[in-house]
């Protein structure tokens, strides 16, 4: 023991003349660091309800609850989440992983209360002190726990695809499609969007874990064309994808192509569910385009004998005449078709209803019938001239290409529209060497058309003069009398007329515009035929529709036993798409179905 | 035409809707399917109800329509629908057919309304005009709904 | 390192060398020879450490895997060395003598796998679940959870909604399931 | 002190007093007592002041971590495992993200090297500034826990500047860090380093020149250097033992070895050696902080791309990760049968062994009013032993 061990202790006494570290009241003057993990807050307007944050919570501290005044609606559940204090362990993670970036922290940490079932609230739905709090936990820029990136499809180069034909998009490999299937949450606000109501995050789950079969499965539940729909579908479930909200949405139309692809046809029958046993009925489809088809392969699923009669020379509708191939390739689409044959369907093709049978005939012969027959008639112009030889209707264009006929379109091309039939005759007519024009009555941002096909139109090449107002069609002089044609358009601006209304386009007095052209594509918009439907038929119609109920009936038939008319499709809903027809065609069967066997009727 | 009264505009305007009504028939009786007719049908009952509506505002002596022009969607002028819709019309041509039809019905109240010099029977035009802005403007929409989709 | 492997086997019927990292192998022998083994590694070998022992419930193969993981501080090497024992009749020899703190181990083992030691001080005694009375709680065939949902109350006012369930009711109620 | 007294070795076998006697009296330490360190309890037998016989009784604080972990995936463990060794969460995240690292192939970026090396040198210095106080207030020396913990505080300061939380940081997560340092930051540090510093200096004059813990803590609890291997001792336990074994130099694991820094090693081995050891080791600490502040890169990414959390797949194997915290091998053994949760993680902590196999024995002699002292010298946390 050395002397100082005995005086080195009182050296404690100069603390007393220290200033002390301690500070009067810190608990009312210490606010949590910036980064400070507190109570939560949730932008509740950006916040989709998709639940990822309760997904990842070990602790199970989140519910997602209804919320007063907020309805589910296309990429939002109206669900919001709900934090349990009493199970919460402030990890963040919810923070980190929220899609929309809606779910942050407060710095806040006093909340005091004597009754313990108060600690437990919905962030920016029930009212707090420290809503939108400035400070607190966010994740750190550039992180999160998901992948905001979509992996990128190879397509061909813009100079390189107008070149051909060629399908533009590649497809995804293995590789891509499983991290391209990792990037979803499962959270399931897209099945709602999507007119079939696929089962999106089961097979998307497939693809994740390879299971390619199961993931076939899902998608014939709902949908006999994930060959087309992989391919063209308006995919209106990536605009309710919830990694959509903070990021690229997840890729669903290229992972259900990836899914077909995989699966050879004669792969099909196995990973399928196999027919019902016959149940002795006939059932007749008009027109074989995505609806009929689809209606034709539920109503063969459950043990029907299905007939499906095409006007024209090949099944698929607009799918093959309407959409160009190098958006879907005829082999793509002949898969989806040649399956559903596969199952006994019959398509007798070149055979028009109205012409060459009536749909008296087929009342009377089948037990039901389902029309699906589309839009297949193109709206004119209307504008002086519009009847000038070289004024030519898209669909048909479009139609000529398919059955590989010369469209002699010739060098300078308008195609007058904005919605996807323009875009695609434009990018056909682009394929065919010509210098084209789109014009559109509105702005680009008002063009029905997809997106995608807007701006890859315009990477080929096409020209967009919007708020140009159609005003007349002229004959070429001289020598090129009947040749060729000047469009002639008034420019427009965009007025608000009426409140809460979209703007409309207002021809600027004077402002007249004319072009010469080869030809002139017509494609503002299509109708149906419905030519072929007698007053006896029993259809009530409206408008050029025929009105049919919920379960897509429009006429119950003559007798109990058959000759009910069911109807779908474009001619029917206001979608017009695709998937919409589907969805309709499967509803018609399950309808039918129930009409037939007297199930719940 | 030289309406000096309530009663003889009003009459003016009854005998224009009962001759929209002979429109929509004679249209229908150049139909050639059931949706064509379906439709004509729908619309000339329409007019059959403008008619109605006006010999009961006549009866009771009292005009009980709204001043509110409706907005001019400028579909009307742009569309060039000179002849008559023909035995194949689609719905497009008897709708182009239509909003014409109420176009020039809006015109011709439009300079009767000008032309009047009873107040009663400016006042019943000048209602008129309103109506058929209306009119016109359901068809336009129709048209934006149903045809012109796509542009 | 190679070298070693083939002492082990050979002595020890040591199979499955696999090199995780520089500084870390595993290997696996039958549980017989374990303690023998185990007794050669500290003594002859220089893995004179024991890091931990415990025990993976492999249920699907019936067997539990007993990982020992010992520390050559001259090599600078780690070394797991795995043996399986029977799930139906878990009895395998103890350590205890050969590492001083190994009889916790085993003690840990007994209760949260039901792993016999014989011979290891107080391995019937229980070790961290005073009063529990259920099966060895590690044994991937006891589910917690359901222990849980059984034993424990939810606190009440806890109701979640599964997001696609609910927008179906919402929006496309008269969609087929 | 006499020489004989510093090198006392506790009996090897167990006594086998008989309680009827009356001789001896059988009396509990803990779970609720100053004088325990954590929720655990010593079984004593004592005769007279001193301790015959001594069973460790663990089980107050056990929470299934290991088995909630089997059923939780792999990224919803980053907020459990902080919690195993609570003065210490940082560990914890280290070996659990490295262990998962390994298995999946992950390489995490430098700066993300860096700032785990200064996570897991800030929370060493922040525990053993905890222990500190301990150690001085099981000598009734009540004065040193009130400046520890002060800095202690300082040092949480930080942590809740650098990760949002003072004591659970979840900073270490799996593919890096969870975020950069904020501006500022390593300024505070260096400032609140040189605080600690200078509390140091304090402590070490008014503690470790104190005839009171002199007299009390030398001699105490003597280990021999044979028993490391024996006992499983890591750690400043081993090193007080004459020891030289740090996992920071052996493994050279993370930023250690570009640091410069030497393993201390003491040599008389009792609870005097071990608490100077420690105080060293806080210097080193400080010393260390200095340096990867001074060494850490300034900007680059801090964290590498994982797969989705809610479908991450680790492939199937098992690895072993171990870091030197401030009591010896910390470890979590992971392994996984390549699903998307683990199949199996047993943690590590030197305090197995230190509290319960080492504790008993050295305990036998000791007197009662030293068994606090002794055990808070072998510097424990119970909540690491059971999980």
């Amino acid at each position: 023991m050395d002397i100082k061990d005995f005086i080195a202790p009182f050296a404690v006494w100069k603390r007393a003349f220290e200033k002390p570290f301690t500070v009067k009241k810190p608990i009312d003057e210490r606010p949590g660091a910036p980064r400070y993990r507190g109570f939560h807050i949730n932008d509740a307007e950006r916040c989709v309800g998709c639940g990822t944050c309760e997904a990842i919570c070990m602790n199970k501290a989140i519910d997602l609850v209804p919320v007063e005044g907020r309805e589910a609606k296309e990429g939002d559940s109206g669900l919001r989440p709900r934090v349990d204090y009493g199970r919460c362990c402030w990890c963040a993670l919810c923070v980190d992983i929220c899609p929309s970036g809606s779910l942050n922290m407060s710095n806040e940490y006093l909340w005091i209360d004597s009754d313990p079932d108060v600690f437990r609230y919905t962030p920016g739905v029930d009212k707090k002190p420290w809503d939108g709090a400035e400070l607190g936990y966010r994740r750190a820029e550039g992180y999160r726990l998901l992948d905001e990136q979509r992996v990128p499809m190879a397509e061909l180069g813009h100079r390189e695809a107008v070149k051909s034909f060629l399908e533009l998009v590649q497809g995804y490999s293995r590789a891509q499609a499983e991290k391209e299937a990792d990037r979803c949450v499962s959270c399931g606000l897209c099945i709602a969007s999507c007119p079939a109501h696929m089962d999106i995050p089961g097979y998307i789950k497939a693809v994740r874990e390879g299971d390619l079969d199961t993931g076939l499965r899902l998608l014939y539940e709902t949908n006999p064309f994930p060959e087309a729909c992989g391919r063209i579908c308006t995919h209106l479930c990536e605009g309710a994808c919830s990694i959509g909200t903070g990021g690229d949405p997840v890729a669903i139309r290229w992972l259900k192509r990836y899914i077909a692809d995989q699966v050879e046809l004669s792969a099909y029958a196995k990973a399928l569910p196999r027919a019902e046993p016959s149940v002795g009925k006939k059932v007749a489809v008009v027109g074989a385009g995505p609806g009929g088809l689809s209606a034709a392969y539920y109503l063969a699923l459950l043990g029907y004998e299905v007939k499906v009669y095409e006007k024209d020379g090949e099944a698929g509708g607009m799918l093959r005449y309407g959409i160009p191939e190098y958006r879907l390739p005829y082999p793509a689409l002949d898969k989806d078709i040649g399956y559903i044959e596969s199952l006994g369907v019959t398509i007798k093709r070149g055979v028009a209803i109205g012409k060459d049978l009536s749909l008296s005939d087929l009342r009377r012969d089948y037990h039901a019938v389902y029309l699906s027959t589309g839009l297949p008639v193109a709206y004119g112009l209307e504008v002086p001239g519009d009847k000038h030889p070289r004024v030519l209707d898209g669909v048909a264009v479009l139609a000529a290409a398919t059955r590989g006929e010369e469209l002699g379109l010739g060098k300078r091309v308008a195609v007058i529209g904005g919605g996807n039939v323009a875009m695609d005759a434009a990018r056909t007519a682009l394929r065919h060497g010509a210098a084209v024009d789109i014009l559109y009555r509105r702005r680009e941002e008002d063009m029905p058309a997809d997106a995608d096909e807007i701006r890859e139109a315009k990477a080929e090449g096409a020209r967009l003069i919007e708020k140009s107002i159609p005003v007349e069609v002229k004959d070429a002089a001289g020598a090129l009398a009947g040749k060729a044609a000047l469009f002639v358009w008034n420019e427009a601006e965009m007025v608000q007329k009426e409140e809460g209304k979209r703007p409309v386009p207002e021809a600027i007095p004077g402002a007249l515009r004319e072009e010469l052209y080869d030809s002139i594509i017509a494609a503002i918009g299509q109708g149906p035929d419905l030519s072929y439907v007698t007053e006896e038929d029993g259809v009530p119609m409206k408008r050029f529709k025929p009105l049919v109920d919920a379960r897509g009936m429009a006429s119950p038939g003559a007798s109990p036993k058959g000759g009910a008319i069911f109807a779908g499709g474009d001619l029917v809903n206001d979608r017009k798409d695709a998937i919409s027809a589907i969805a309709d065609g499967h509803r018609a069967a399950l309808s039918i179905d129930r009409h037939l066997s007297g199930k719940g009727a | 035409m030289d309406a000096t009264s309530f009663a003889e505009a009003l009459d003016f305007a009854i005998g224009r809707e009962k001759a929209a009504v002979d429109f929509y028939r004679e249209l229908a009786a150049l139909a050639s399917f059931a949706v064509q007719r379906s439709t004509l049908k729908e619309f000339m009952t329409m007019e059959e109800g403008h008619v109605a509506m006006l010999s009961a505002m006549k009866a009771r002596g009292g005009l009980e329509l709204s001043s509110a022009i409706a907005v001019d969607l400028g579909l009307a002028k742009a569309l060039a629908a000179d002849e008559k819709p023909a035995a194949g019309m689609s719905f497009q041509d008897i709708l182009v057919a239509a909003v014409k039809k109420e176009e020039r019905s809006g015109e011709l109240y439009v300079s009767l309304a000008a032309a009047s010099l009873n107040p009663e029977a400016k006042a019943v035009f000048e209602r008129l005009v309103a109506e058929e802005s209306r009119h016109k403007r359901y068809f336009e929409e129709l048209y934006e709904a149903h045809i012109a989709r796509d542009n | 390192m190679n070298e070693l492997a083939t002492r082990l086997a050979a002595r020890y019927g040591a199979r499955g060398w696999h090199d995780q990292r520089a500084d870390l192998a595993t290997i696996v022998l039958d549980a017989d020879r374990l303690r023998d083994a185990l007794a050669y590694l500290r003594d002859q070998e220089g893995y004179r450490h024991l890091s931990f022992a415990t025990a993976i419930d492999n249920i699907e193969r019936g067997v539990f895997t007993l990982v020992y993981t010992l520390r050559s501080h001259d090599k600078g090497h780690s070394l797991i060395v795995h043996a399986d024992i029977d799930r139906q009749k878990p009895v395998v020899d103890s350590i205890h003598l050969l590492w001083a703190q190994a009889w916790t181990y085993q003690r840990e083992m007994k209760e949260w796998y039901g792993i016999d030691f014989p011979g290891s001080p107080r391995v019937d005694e229980e070790f961290v679940l005073e009063g529990w009375e259920g099966p060895p709680m590690m044994r991937r065939d006891f589910d917690s959870l359901a222990y849980s949902d059984a034993t424990y109350a939810e606190r009440p006012g806890r109701a979640t909604s599964d997001p696609a369930r609910h927008m179906k009711e919402q929006l496309y109620p008269e969609a087929a399931e | 002190m006499k020489k004989e007294k510093l090198r006392v070795i506790p009996p090897a076998e167990r006594a086998n007093p008989d309680l009827e006697s009356g001789k001896y009296l059988l009396m509990w330490q803990g779970p609720q007592h100053p004088g325990i360190t954590g929720n655990m309890s010593l079984k004593l037998i004592v005769e007279g002041d001193s301790v015959v016989d001594c069973e460790t009784h663990v089980g107050y604080l056990h929470r299934g971590f290991e088995k909630l972990m089997e059923r939780r995936l792999w990224m919803q463990n980053f907020p459990l495992v902080c919690r195993i060794a609570v003065p210490e969460p940082d560990f914890n995240e280290y070996c659990y993200a490295a262990a998962l690292e390994e298995l999946a192939g992950i390489q995490i970026p430098d700066k993300a090297v860096w700032l785990r090396t200064l996570s897991l040198e800030m929370i060493r210095l922040a525990s053993f500034l905890m222990w500190i106080g301990g150690q001085a207030g099981a000598f009734g020396h009540g004065t040193i826990i009130q400046w520890s913990v002060t800095m202690r505080d300082y040092v949480l300061d930080l942590f809740e500047e650098l990760s949002g939380g003072r004591i659970y940081h979840m900073y270490i997560i799996p593919g890096g860090v969870r975020g950069d340092v904020p501006a500022g930051f390593f300024k505070h540090v260096l400032e609140i380093m040189d605080t600690v510093q200078k509390n140091l200096d304090d402590i070490e004059l008014v503690m470790f020149h104190n005839v009171v813990f002199k007299m009390r803590a030398e001699g105490l609890g003597y280990i021999p250097a044979d028993w490391v291997d024996h006992y499983g001792i890591t750690g400043p336990n081993a090193r007080a033992a004459g020891v030289a074994r740090d996992l920071r130099k052996d493994l050279g694991y993370l930023a250690y070895p570009r640091l410069d820094f030497k393993t201390i090693v003491g040599q008389k081995s009792d609870a005097y050696e071990r608490a100077r050891l420690r105080l060293l080791e806080m210097y080193q600490c400080i010393d260390l902080i200095r340096q990867i502040v001074d060494q850490c890169p300034k900007d680059g990414p801090f964290r590498e791309k994982l797969p989705n959390p809610l479908y991450w797949k680790i492939p199937a194997g098992e690895t072993y990760v171990a870091a030197e915290c401030t009591r010896g091998e910390y470890g979590f053994y992971v392994a996984s049968d390549g699903s998307d949760k683990p199949r199996r993680v047993a943690v590590r902590g030197p305090s197995y062994t230190h509290a319960v196999a080492v504790m008993e024995r050295l305990a036998r002699g000791v007197n009662i009013a030293d068994v606090a002292g002794l055990m808070v010298s072998l510097h424990t946390y119970p909540p690491e032993i059971e999980r």
